[in-house]
């Protein structure tokens, strides 16, 4: 088994999530990309872990867990909020901040 | 096969009276959640205020008890998680003194009918991280601007106290964090409540809540670097202390391309935080878009949690590679300047203009942090100070401005605003002045120091660009002291609105605190130059 | 674990002669575990049938096959060969997919399951396990969790307003029950010491958590039926409510997988419970007495185990033939009001009560100090809890539980228009309804 | 069976490293058996939803793929169509997430509770009333009512 | 408490009375003159006790302010600060005699807010010339742009905004690049003693011995601070707008002691603490003073507005000082100094007179303007005297500066010195043109000729009707006494102040030339 190969997946999908963050425009799916830069972390901590030797990492991946779960609750109440108001998720709807 | 042979453990000793600040605020901020169950509506808001000024209150009291007989070198607990040194009882004092100042802001519903926020957010259950809307309560008022609220009379959503609890006990577990995953969680502790009280403005909801996404979705991008960063660390040091990574890269043999890379990732999340260019992306946005009242405890609170985290990450992980990351530093530190500095000219909005004005204070703020030296941490963490009161007073003042449909935060309803009420101008003019760096206020004390620990360190060219950038912002300070005193009032202009007793009390007391850093400095800085990090 | 290893090199434990499992082995006991949900699935269906039946005086299914015990095959069968109606409004690509879901999913759950202990299979020994893991427990929870995945995105993606409510309903009731069932988990973990179900079926030599902890297994029982959308908690097909539920627009044998993985579900919480509180495969009390543990050696413990599973697999159906459906607020209300919090409460005490026995340091005053303290504190909060929040005024727009404006109860009925339009779509509603009808009828034929 | 390489990093009084002393083992290859499990039946899965077009017979009417509603337009829009799931759904969804968190930090906690011993406990306790707070705040709000 | 320190406390407690007397104008005006009366007094004693053989600083006292940098509220006066403290005590009270009669503020404004504004800039530039901390002095040099911005933003003419916030920012830049070198000159002491300083002598023995290249850095921050202030070309385009738009007393105060904390500063922080840097730059800075001299004289040609014009001809007298201070012989500096008194003097009245027109005829363009001493004959002298003072008659007090500036720069560079003559004799012709232009001739220009007239109105054959313009008043000629008398006085005998500055002067040239010389 060879962790690099963990890693570079991890890596990958930390790209494909950041890159989804800065080029999709729904709000949710934004959202969903971060998801995946935080869980990509996880198989990273994982994955250092096993090389390690020991469990720290997994026990982050834990704490990694419940942070993405509150990011969860707290972006879905203000996604849904202005959600309510606009009818819309699409980020450039929310235009009215601009200089 | 868990549970075979498995060792006794024994439990981590916990200093509790050195973290009795944080526990009290935490725990207040717990109360502070029940009372919003159990308490009827008509009590909620005297109650919930009297509890978190007495919580902060308490902390302080109990950070001044514990301060006297601090050992020198700091202690850490809970497993070394937490370092409580000298530096981080100073950023804890400014947090708590900043944070009561704001909360009697926050508070204030004289200014506002009903207080800043919305009674029936959409967000409101959310605040107990479970999210709860109650469906029986439709929301026609949310989205409409302006509109009155039927529901003003009921007063204001109370949850605001709980969250700010929160984050100013996320902010007070960041600047004392010792390993990067607690910092982590508390950099979550902090954000995650202040996206919320983002979104609860009582008008301009859309602007709000706009606001509330935005700051949302670009502050879990940066988390997830620091994320990626701490993970890439972990992976170098085998551990995610700062002291041992510290140690990881003095000697290691391990690929420094996880260093570096991890490195950059945890920084740019710090720097998002920070607001600092060219992070800063949010920042703008945000500060316009929330009630002002949270803007003012974000700009104060956020800006000195960040950059105490990222003292503490530089100081004690990250030394010992210095020469790896200062010309990164020095590119962020210019980028950051230039775009406060430049940007902030095309503003017309009072709000958006103290927000670029803050992404240039971060670029001297990073100045200050890469000095290394022990009068650059004193020197950074008195300019925390400095900056945090006077940007609380000065949105305290932007709330006071207002017209028929609210704040009037466009530069020009400001028009003459000298002439309807000279003392709330020349209070803002005071701190704007301060913002600037004239002397005798405490911005220029808190420039003053940075930069003689820089200029001691060598960054002599950085320093000179710095105070050409003041220069450069001092054009849009003084724009507004020209339009509040030389320009004739506009015809429906805005007008000052009689501060309550609240918003009096953040006003005086952050001009009061700029105008004593200016003049007599002495004894804040003794508190900043205690001493070092412990690790 | 290599120390472990050098220490009692001829004792394996459970993991490691599983892990040493040739590989045709291993394949047989896929098979074989397959073929066991797949039987016993087939199986409850007639069982269910006759058994409601009989509860109703009625006869059951009685003519296909022997005692007509073929019935369910037969229906299956049909099922292959009715014809597929794929919705127009359905997205393809997740119609597709989600009963794959459901199925494979509802599967994965036995693999944890410990069926018998040591036994000889063509002379190689080995447990009748398929795997054991140090987390054993949390694939069930896993693999059941994944399960409403297929529901939520069979019921989205049918494109139709009554499948999406029902697959919201499920989800809904499966995640909030999940946790019902994952905290009442918590106190055999904690007794177990352990997440490997093997050793838990161990810890009960002495005595099944059933009895030891009757609260939790109680709870979880509740649970279970509810994670399995079965009757009295069937909300998410509510016929009279929802049509169908969220297979609503499913037909021929997609319809057959959501079904099959529902009652494959049920077959594997059932064993799932077994494990955890019936001692799993051991004799029960007075059986375990005969000859000298005789009767949990060999292959007699996948008797128990078997039988102990038709046990809970009959209070499924029993429960389905006694009990009315509940409401969704009762139902939520249930879940959420008392399950939940009896858990947490219960697994403080018996936490509680571990600490204590295992710290020694700690004199008992103390303890019971603590735990007086947290007792009346939980129970001081649970007073403070107003029982209904202040009602909501009265002249806003009543919404139901989807934010759907409903007319107000005093709605004046508009006078009918003088001519009725001929061309309407009766015809078409009038087929689709036959074709629904038809379907129900399939599954529910000794229900009607 | 694949044996962790590495040396045991710690003191056995580190909680992190507890579990490591615990001999906890397990690779990729303890899981074959599953996965083929999994294979198995979702290709039994896959192949039903594949054979039945196929087999069974075809007699289209426009009829069959409306979607059913009594032959009315489908009032509340599915989300397919440009309808909204109620928000309602949303917030269990939250809840769910508090309380599974919840549940994940307790199992760990109760696989080693008796070498912890009261200071798990108590801090378990701790953890436990945090979670309660805002339970009990959801429930005073009627965040737990449904209708 | 030194004398020192109560001539600096007393306007800033003059400012907070005058502060609180906000609806009583006339009655503001009176505490004010009152207050700003006393401090002249107050100098009387501070002169009186000063001895020129004595220390290089007298009057010293000094406080401890922030004891982690080594910072002192120390104040202290050596000859140069002395007249100028005197310049300043002396120039106020004048002004605020003219408000009013003079200086009409715009509507709506209240004398209280200006005149308090105007003890504080006072104040605060006696500060400036006081402070023997470093720090400190830049505190002041800053804060002293406070006071002046809102004097001219808020009381001046119609352009004022920007005007106002074009000074602020130019000084504002060039002080901020000051405290770079402030800063850096704290770190090198810091790094020299072990311990930090701003303390004036301190800091002088320790940055003058720096290497050369140091020195060239941290005496370019000083030097475009004060360069700015002092306008220098290219550094100068402030002044026009600002003093252009400035009332009529602001103006005085800006041009008269205002700018001559830049030349000041020149004397008491480039030469001392960098006498190598300064030496080495000299040429340059020469080079800047007498294109300054040029530059400023032929501008003052082309200007149609009489404020300007007189901003112009300062900007060539700055030119000029700057050139007596780096000639570096002790005569051209001495000029240097006394310059700065009688450029104080000169101007000051000169701007008061052409205040007192424009008061007369409401414009400052000066075609506007013609034969006007036909009509204030009184005025039409005064004007002539102002002009005659700033272009050097000898006689009148700038001719012995001047020569003296132009003996010493001569002995050492005789090349700028030539030029600087050239710019000189150009401005003296465009002094009197001005006159020439305002004053002589017949009655003529919009200002002093209209259609209606007033009831006094004297018909005019080619135009139309005479405006009544009266002669100058009482009040009038009582603020420009003073002044006339120490022109022509100092012009005679120019001891007192030549006596008080010299060992000054010479004490600065001998640091020079001691770090020169290392």
């Amino acid at each position: 088994m060879t962790p690099e190969y963990y890693l570079l997946l991890s890596a990958l999908l930390f790209s494909i999530g950041a890159v989804g963050v800065l080029v999709r425009r729904n709000a949710i799916v934004v959202f969903m990309c971060i998801e995946l830069m935080l869980n990509s972390v996880n198989l990273s901590l994982v994955t250092f872990a096993r090389i390690e030797g020991t469990l720290d990492g997994q026990v982050m991946a834990f704490f990694v867990m419940v942070v993405a779960a509150a990011e969860v609750v707290v972006g879905l109440a203000i996604i849904m909020s202005i959600f309510r108001t606009r009818r819309s998720a699409s980020i450039d709807d929310t235009n009215l901040l601009k200089y | 096969m868990f549970g075979a042979q498995v060792t006794a453990l024994s439990p981590p000793s916990v200093d509790y009276t050195a973290m009795l600040p944080v526990l009290i605020v935490l725990g207040a901020a717990a109360v502070g959640v029940l009372l919003e169950a159990f308490v009827p509506r008509h009590l909620r808001w005297s109650v919930q205020v009297t509890v978190s000024l007495v919580a902060l209150a308490g902390a302080g009291i109990a950070l001044g008890a514990y301060v006297p007989g601090a050992p020198a070198q700091g202690v850490t607990t809970m497993v070394d998680t937490l370092a409580i040194d000298a530096p981080a009882l100073f950023l804890w004092g400014t947090l708590l003194a900043l944070s009561f100042v704001a909360l009697l802001f926050i508070a204030e519903r004289t200014v506002e009918p009903g207080g800043a926020f919305v009674s029936q957010a959409a967000l409101r259950g959310a605040a107990g991280a479970g999210g709860s809307v109650s469906t029986r309560e439709p929301e026609t008022t949310g989205g409409r601007d302006g509109a009155a609220p039927a529901d003003g009379a009921r007063g204001m959503q109370t949850e605001i106290f709980p969250l700010t609890l929160f984050a100013l006990g996320g902010m007070m577990t960041f600047v004392a964090a010792n390993d990067l995953l607690t910092m982590f969680i508390a950099l979550e502790v902090l954000s995650l409540p202040l996206y919320l009280m983002c979104g609860l403005a009582r008008r301009r909801r859309l602007l709000s809540q706009e606001s509330a996404v935005k700051y949302f979705l670009l502050g879990a991008f940066a988390s997830a670097f620091f994320l990626y960063g701490l993970a890439l660390l972990y992976g170098y040091a085998g551990s995610v202390r700062l002291g041992d990574i510290a140690t990881a890269a003095a000697g290691s043999d391990r690929s420094d391309t996880l260093l570096f890379a991890g490195f950059g990732l945890l920084v740019v999340g710090l720097l998002f935080k920070g607001s600092v260019g060219p992070f800063h992306a949010w920042t703008p946005d945000v500060y316009q878009g929330a009630p002002t009242s949270v803007t003012g405890f974000m700009a104060a609170c956020t800006k000195v949690a960040a950059f105490g985290a990222m003292l503490r990450v530089l100081y004690v992980g990250f030394e010992g590679v210095s020469w790896e990351w200062r010309g990164i530093l020095w590119a962020v530190a210019i980028v950051s300047m230039a775009v406060g500095a430049v940007l902030g000219l095309t503003q017309r909005d009072v709000k958006r203009m103290i927000a670029y004005s803050s992404i240039a204070h971060a670029g001297f703020l990073v100045i200050g942090v890469m000095t290394l030296s022990d009068s650059g941490l004193a020197a950074t963490m008195f300019y925390l100070l400095a900056y945090g009161f006077t940007t609380l007073a000065a949105f305290a003042v932007v709330s006071l401005v207002r017209d028929a449909d609210g704040e009037a935060t466009d530069l020009s309803s400001w028009a003459g605003l000298a002439k309807r009420s000279p003392l709330i101008a020349g209070v803002f003019t005071f701190l704007l002045l301060a913002l600037a760096g004239i002397p005798l206020t405490s911005g220029f004390v808190g420039k003053f120091v940075v930069f003689s620990a820089a200029l001691g360190e060598g960054l002599a060219p950085l320093v000179v660009l710095a105070l050409v950038f003041s220069a450069v912002a001092a054009f849009y300070y003084l724009r507004v002291v020209v339009v509040m005193y030389f320009s004739e009032p506009a015809a429906g202009g805005a007008s000052v609105t009689v501060p309550g007793a609240f918003t009096t009390v953040t006003i005086a007391a952050g001009t009061i605190v700029t105008l004593l850093l200016g003049i007599y400095p002495g004894f804040a800085l003794e508190w900043a130059g205690a001493g070092g990090f412990a690790f | 674990m290599n120390a472990l290893l050098a220490q009692a090199p001829e004792e394996m434990t459970r993991g490691e002669v599983l892990a040493n499992d040739p590989l045709w082995l291993v394949l047989l006991k896929v098979v074989l575990l397959f073929g066991f949900g797949v039987l016993m699935t087939l199986f409850m269906i007639v069982w269910e049938r006759k058994v409601v039946a009989r509860m109703q005086h009625r006869s059951g299914p009685n003519r296909v096959g022997p005692g007509g015990w073929l019935q369910s095959l037969a229906d299956g069968i049909k099922l292959a060969f009715a014809e597929e109606i794929i919705p127009a409004n359905a997205d393809k690509k997740v119609y597709f997919i989600a009963p794959v879901i459901s199925a494979a999913t509802a599967f994965a759950t036995f693999s944890v399951i410990p069926f018998a202990p040591q036994v000889e299979i063509f002379g190689h020994t080995t447990y009748l396990q398929l795997i054991d893991i140090p987390v054993g427990v949390l694939v069930v929870l896993a693999a059941s969790a994944i399960g409403v995945y297929g529901i939520v995105l069979g019921g989205w993606a049918s494109g139709s307003p009554y499948p999406l409510l029902g697959s919201l309903r499920s989800a809904a009731q499966v995640i909030s029950y999940e946790i019902a069932m994952g905290l009442s988990l918590v106190a055999v973990i904690l007794y177990a010491q352990s997440l490997s179900t093997g050793d838990i079926v161990d810890a009960q030599v002495d005595g099944w958590f059933a009895f030891l902890l009757l609260p939790s297994f109680v709870i979880f029982l509740i649970s279970i039926v509810g994670e399995t959308n079965r009757a009295p908690f069937d909300l998410p097909e509510a016929e009279s409510e929802l049509v169908g539920g969220f297979h609503t627009e499913y037909s021929s044998l997609k319809f057959a997988l959501f079904f099959l993985a529902e009652y494959v579900m049920i077959v594997s919480l059932s064993a799932f419970t077994v494990t955890l509180f019936l001692g799993g495969y051991m004799a029960p009390w007075p059986l375990s007495m005969i000859g000298d543990g005789m009767l949990n050696e060999g292959w007699w413990p996948f008797l128990w185990f078997v039988l102990k599973c038709l046990v809970i697999m009959f209070l499924f159906i029993w429960l389905r033939g006694t009990l009315p459906r509940f409401r969704y607020d009762q139902f939520m209300r249930l879940g959420w009001k008392v399950l939940i919090p009896v858990n947490l409460a219960w697994i403080v005490l018996i936490a509680g009560i571990r600490a204590i026995r295992t710290d020694a340091e700690v004199t008992t005053n103390q303890i019971l100090i603590f735990g007086g303290a947290v007792i009346a504190v939980i129970v001081l909060l649970s007073l403070l809890i107003p029982e209904k929040p202040a009602p909501a005024d009265d002249d806003r727009v009543p919404v139901t539980g989807g934010d759907y404006p409903v007319p107000p109860l005093d709605l004046e009925v508009p006078k009918k228009p003088k001519r009725r339009t001929v061309t309407g779509s009766g015809g078409r509603s009038s087929n689709s309804e036959i074709g629904t009808e038809g379907r129900k009828e399939a599954d529910d034929n000794g229900n009607v | 069976m694949p044996m962790l390489e590495a040396e045991p990093a710690a003191a056995a009084t580190d909680v992190w490293h507890f579990a490591q002393e615990a001999g906890v083992t397990s690779s990729v290859e303890t899981y074959l058996p599953l996965v083929l499990l999994l294979a198995l039946s979702t290709g039994f899965a896959l192949f039903s939803v594949v054979i039945a077009p196929l087999v069974g017979p075809k007699r289209y009417n426009s009829a069959k793929v409306e979607p059913y509603e009594c032959g009315i337009e489908a009032s509340p829009q599915p989300v397919v169509g440009g309808g909204r799931i109620p928000v309602k759904f949303y917030l269990t969804g939250m809840l769910f997430i508090l309380f599974d968190i919840e549940m994940v930090f307790l199992y760990p906690y109760a696989v080693a509770a008796d070498s912890i011993g009261l200071f798990g406990f108590v801090a378990v306790t701790i953890f436990i009333v945090a979670i309660t707070v805002p339970y009990v705040y959801e429930w005073a709000r009627g965040g737990l009512e449904w209708d | 408490m030194t004398w020192l320190l109560a001539l600096i406390l007393l306007p800033l407690v003059g400012a907070a009375v005058v502060a609180g007397l906000r609806g009583n104008d006339r009655l503001a005006t009176l505490t004010a003159l009152g207050f700003s009366l006393a401090t002249l007094l107050l100098v009387v004693p501070l002169w009186a006790g000063y001895e020129p053989a004595g220390d290089r600083m007298q009057q010293t006292s000094s406080i401890e302010w922030i004891p982690q940098f080594g910072i002192h509220f120390a104040f202290g006066i050596d000859g140069i600060a002395l007249v100028m403290i005197a310049v300043i005590a002396l120039l106020v009270p004048l002004v605020i005699g003219v408000l009013g009669v003079t200086d009409k503020l715009p509507e709506g404004r209240s004398a209280g807010g200006y005149l308090s504004l105007l003890l504080v800039q006072q104040s605060l530039t006696i500060g400036v010339f006081a402070a023997t901390d470093v720090f400190l002095f830049y505190v002041l040099f800053e804060v002293m742009l406070i006071p002046m911005y809102f004097l001219i933003g808020a009381y001046g003419g119609p352009n004022r905004q920007y005007a106002a916030v074009k000074f602020f920012l130019y000084s504002f830049l060039g002080g901020l690049i000051m405290l770079a070198s402030v800063i850096g000159s704290y770190v090198l002491a810091a790094d020299e003693l072990g311990e930090g300083t701003f303390d004036w002598a301190t800091l002088v023995s320790v940055v003058s011995e720096a290497p050369l290249s140091t020195q060239v850095w941290l005496f370019l921050g000083f030097f475009l601070a004060f360069a700015v202030k002092a306008p220098l070309v290219p550094l100068h385009t402030w002044l026009p707008d600002a003093a252009g738009q400035a009332p009529i007393g602001v103006a005085v105060v800006l041009v008269g002691v205002l700018d001559k904390v830049g030349t000041f500063g020149f004397l008491r922080y480039c030469l001392p603490m960098f006498p190598a840097a300064s030496v080495e730059l000299a040429p340059l800075v020469l080079t800047l003073a007498v294109a300054g001299v040029l530059y400023g004289s032929v501008l003052a040609a082309g200007q149609q507005d009489m404020k300007r014009f007189i901003a112009y001809v300062s900007i060539a007298h700055f030119g000029f000082i700057a050139l007596g201070i780096f000639a570096f012989t002790a005569q051209a500096q001495v000029g240097s100094v006394t310059y700065m008194v009688n450029h104080s003097l000169a101007t000051g009245m000169l701007i008061l007179v052409v205040g007192m027109v424009i008061a007369r005829g409401g414009s400052s363009t000066i075609s506007d303007y013609g034969g006007m001493a036909k009509l204030t004959p009184l005025l039409g002298g005064m004007m002539l005297l102002a002009g005659l003072a700033t272009l050097a008659l000898p006689g009148t007090n700038a001719f012995i500066s001047e020569f003296l500036v132009l003996l010493g720069a001569f002995e050492t560079r005789p090349v700028f010195a030539v030029l600087a003559v050239l710019g000189m004799v150009l401005a003296a012709v465009y002094v009197l043109w001005l006159y020439q232009r305002v004053m002589q001739g017949p009655v003529r220009g919009d200002a002093l000729v209209g259609a209606g007239g007033g009831p006094g109105a004297v018909q005019a054959p080619e135009t139309g009707a005479r405006k009544a313009v009266r002669d100058t008043s009482r009040r009038e000629l009582a603020v420009l006494a003073p002044l006339v008398v120490l022109i022509i006085g100092l012009g005679l005998y120019p001891k007192p102040v030549v006596d008080v500055v010299t060992p000054s002067v010479e004490a600065t040239l001998s640091a020079v030339q001691e770090g020169d010389e290392r």
